[in-house]
């Protein structure tokens, strides 16, 4: 059974980006998300989760590669000039792929 | 009586091992606990006495303080712009960290009174909650101007429902609805244990203040300046406005620490989300790498030492 | 004396707090701190009681106890199967769910005496852990039948080793076999904190039956009336037999608290990897976001008013 | 220096399955995995990790395709009907390979 | 926009060897990493994460192809024969490539 | 009086748990909450009775104490690589194990004393960090000679600025600096808890022990044997020393037992990181799953009576 390919986007970011975040996903139309704490370091410096301020966070989406796109963009426009911001994304099989079309 | 009290050891002792890069460190959840059983308890303790208080004595109170809370931050932001040379957003968003309460200082400051059996008005857990919120709004109005694309709501929800300013409302609530007896049972975990807890914090806020010091010499000696001067110039304010107000002299001492204090976790919170472009390392380097240890190692002294030198001035006693 | 306990205050506000979506949470780790304290202090407590128990007295309460265990899912279940509708694995997990018990109302329903001076026999955690597992089992059986492929050793270990049986059983156990003075030097901890520990831990169960009561009006109206009406039958059932076993009218207030209420923690855990095709919403809905609410709010009150009634009647005292 | 090709099988799931997930894994003859503490949201609602019940984790496992395809099926067919779960493969380049081809 | 193609290398190992590793990534010239707690099973046993000796974390890093490589050779150099580790890469497509140059 | 201590069944309670294969598991942030408050409380006691020691009495024993900790490890070494049979790097890693301390069992050590009433030398917590680090320099040495590639620097920093130590020295000189009086307002979280979180402290390391067993067969008698035997040995020597130190029967013992005691927290960190060659299951097998048992079920108590065996003989009462 060849398992129809699907996009996986992972972002990392700040912690305090979590709920809104999560509000952007939704109302993009994407099929859900997946999300772990995480520490680490980039461009803006270290950032070692000690406290609240200073923690950042994994998402994974699952979808479409057209919603990969779309998802991709809003972030880029919306939060990279000022926010801590890696994203990347690969392709996937997946079980029941027709759970992600969106 | 004079010497320093332990939980001031806790914090040098934590900004010491940051400073060694230690492997020190408060796991984030027991942070977390540590920091909500503070808000929780300084909540509770103002809730129990709110209820002694006559709404005829709270109401010129609350006004006065909530006004305040408002010019706070139109004080701060011509320095920052003009003086400071920052970029509107910073000065805003500095401006709303000075212009708001730091629980933690507060905390020391009633702990410091408490081992000086020093009388203060135990109700003024409730000021905290009513100077935290007003300078949130003025630094973004300052920040972008009454934009139409400011999301008031999202704030609105950001900074009333944020962990800091629902647990000290809860504690309020929870001690006014149950009084002195009522809170009897479950004094042991919330008062019992209070300095103790608030030890394991300072800790952790040494550990925290130190990784700010480093990021220091990058912003130079105004900032440091800033940092010092606006809560002494604030404390001589809240001290009039406290004794204007009829507080005691620990009361006024407090206000004026109120003052003098920056926030450090609900407006960071805050100004992240709605003023993203300001740098969040300039503000927290400046309340937290200055500010914080500036108020709780030499402010909150000299701040009470100003509190009976206006009253003995004007022979209040 | 007749007002509410600021513990209820606590699972009050956390109900608020989760209904206004704001950001307050136990961190995950603090709560299973505090459900483990609880757990421990709980056990520990009718551990000490149960060495003054002449084991001619414990032997028919536990009988009884067991017995009752195994019957209260019978009662529940065809209820649910034909007058609500629910598919056969619904039906027997919520079953389940109800004739199990819950710590959490058991903790509250113990303060609530307390602070009344009420007498009741300690050594009732004990009767805890006896009305815990029963109920899992017949539960499997009401879903599955008595399947050959049920794999009964896996659901033992589940039950029996899962966290909530070990830390009471724990407790119990310790509390046995160190006596009233072996635990005086773990009593700040266990006992000293307990009501303020007991108020947290409802905090974060506050927050958690808000996001439960927002899946209630998918339900509809059965699960609603199933929530109340079962607790109040099964008091009444708990009140006679802690009447006819001679416990004391505060025992058997609780032991009708204990009847009344539905578990959320050993049970749901069970249900979910023996009868996976029951939908967990369901039964969490009922026993977090009815049941639980209904019993600390009203129930307990109202069963220790049935107790007393029942004794006066029969002219108990 | 090519390394070979290797599976990495990645499931989201309700923590409530973990120590019987494992068993199977283990029973499978995977070679090893690794296990995070996750919370999102997808067809089966939000799960914020609020407690123990709604919590979610990522297992992930490294294995030969022969043993990944055979891992998603057992999967789809043991948990798919019941329990909140997401499956997803892609190809790894691995460091020492031959630990893997199991 | 077609992203320019970028190594992400995931690495398993001991919790212990957290600090000696980030100094180390920096020293190679990374651009940055991520790091997450996890805990697992692999050649070496169990590490369940229940104390600290025993307990894994989850690195990974974005970087160019001779990054990725020049770090593999050295963690395989340096840890694997005393350490419970394991590594692997996949290609990504990462938004602002020009980040993960080096 | 002669019953056993509810903290060992804490820990009797956590091995069987274990051995159950129970899902019974501290959250690891609270195990590293409850480790933290043991190491700050045993330092914070110790520190406020060292400010009572003048330095011509401390003296003496520092210097005695410290050369004590670098020949340990020398002792085991030779019966670990010739009787042993283990390469040099577990040896050496090994002999640093037992030539260094464990705090747990020190911890356990005072609340025997406290609980019956025994007096000893409250400064000794001093000793705990004086002889938790040669231990771990001799074993880098024993393991690799005085090599140039050995990271000195590296090493230092991972002993010192460990968490154990720094928690440790960090509670000394708060204690130290605060005195009697100052540590009065932290004492109810720090040393009225003492107790109780000892209990889960040892609840966890049953827990941990537990899983340590389950590798001792494959090691065989030898670790078994040395594992006893070590700590006997090394418990003369520390009661002769204590002895001669001028310390009380209960000093004695302690020193005895940190004598006999071995590290598994300070030194497996190290050792992982410096001798990597070294297998951490074989150390931790010995030192966890044999010694630690050992010590605190029957080393303690036998290393008092040794001690009171000594004081008698020689009069010394
Ligand atoms: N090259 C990288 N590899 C892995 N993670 C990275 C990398 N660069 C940045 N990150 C993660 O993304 C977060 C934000 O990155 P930045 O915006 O570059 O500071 C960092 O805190 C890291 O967790
Ligand atoms: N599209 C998606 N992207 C990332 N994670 C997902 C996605 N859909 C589901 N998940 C994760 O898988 C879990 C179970 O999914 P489901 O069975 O769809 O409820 C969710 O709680 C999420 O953590
Ligand atoms: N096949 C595998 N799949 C996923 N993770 C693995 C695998 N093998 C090892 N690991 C992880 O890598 C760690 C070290 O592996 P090892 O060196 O094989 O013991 C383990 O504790 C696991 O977390
Ligand atoms: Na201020
Ligand atoms: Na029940
Ligand atoms: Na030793």
């Amino acid at each position: 059974m060849k398992n129809q390919t699907t996009k996986l986007i992972t972002i990392f970011t700040e912690a305090a980006l979590e709920s809104q975040l999560v509000r952007d996903i939704d109302r993009l139309g994407a099929p859900g998300y997946t999300i772990t704490n995480a520490r680490g370091r980039g461009d803006r410096g270290l950032r070692g989760a000690s406290w609240e301020a200073n923690a950042n966070i994994r998402v994974e989406i699952i979808c479409s590669p057209t919603m990969a796109a779309t998802i991709s963009q809003y972030l880029q426009e919306t939060y990279y000039d000022n926010y801590a911001m890696v994203t990347f994304s690969n392709e996937i099989d997946v079980l029941r792929p027709e759970k992600f079309t969106s | 009586m004079n010497s320093i009290d332990p939980v001031i050891w806790f914090f040098l002792f934590g900004l010491l091992a940051g400073a060694l890069k230690s492997e020190l460190r408060l796991p984030s959840q027991v942070y977390d606990f540590v920091s909500m059983l503070l808000l929780l308890t300084i909540g509770l303790k103002g809730g129990v006495e709110l209820a002694n208080q006559p709404f005829s004595v709270l109401l010129p109170q609350i006004v006065v303080i909530v006004i305040a809370g408002f010019l706070l931050p139109f004080i701060a932001f011509p320095a920052l712009r003009y003086l400071g040379k920052f970029t509107r957003a910073d000065s805003a968003s500095i401006a709303a960290h000075y212009g708001s309460v730091s629980v933690g200082t507060f905390a020391v400051a009633v702990a410091y009174m408490n081992s000086r059996n020093i009388i203060f008005e135990e109700h003024m857990a409730l000021f905290v909650v009513l100077l935290e919120i007003p300078a949130i709004l003025v630094g973004i109005i300052l920040a972008k101007g009454v934009s139409k694309k400011t999301q008031w709501s999202n704030v609105a929800h950001e900074v009333m429902l944020g962990k800091g300013v629902m647990f000290l409302v809860g504690g309020l609530l929870i001690g006014w609805l149950s009084g002195p007896s009522g809170v009897e049972s479950i004094s042991p975990l919330f008062f019992g244990l209070f300095k103790g807890v608030l030890a394991l914090f300072l800790l952790e806020m040494g550990l925290i203040t130190s990784t700010q010091l480093s990021s220091l010499k990058r912003y130079g000696f105004f900032l440091l300046a800033f940092g010092v001067i606006t809560p002494l110039c604030f404390a001589i304010f809240g001290t009039l406005i406290g004794t204007g107000l009829g507080l005691s002299v620990g009361g006024s001492a407090i206000l004026a620490t109120l003052f003098a204090s920056a926030s450090y976790i609900a407006v960071p919170a805050a100004m992240r989300i709605s003023v993203p472009e300001a740098n969040p390392t300039l503000s927290l380097t400046a309340s937290l790498g200055i500010t914080f240890p500036f108020n709780i190692l030499i402010g909150i002294p000299l701040y009470y030492w100003l509190a009976n030198y206006v009253y003995t001035t004007l022979a209040l006693h």
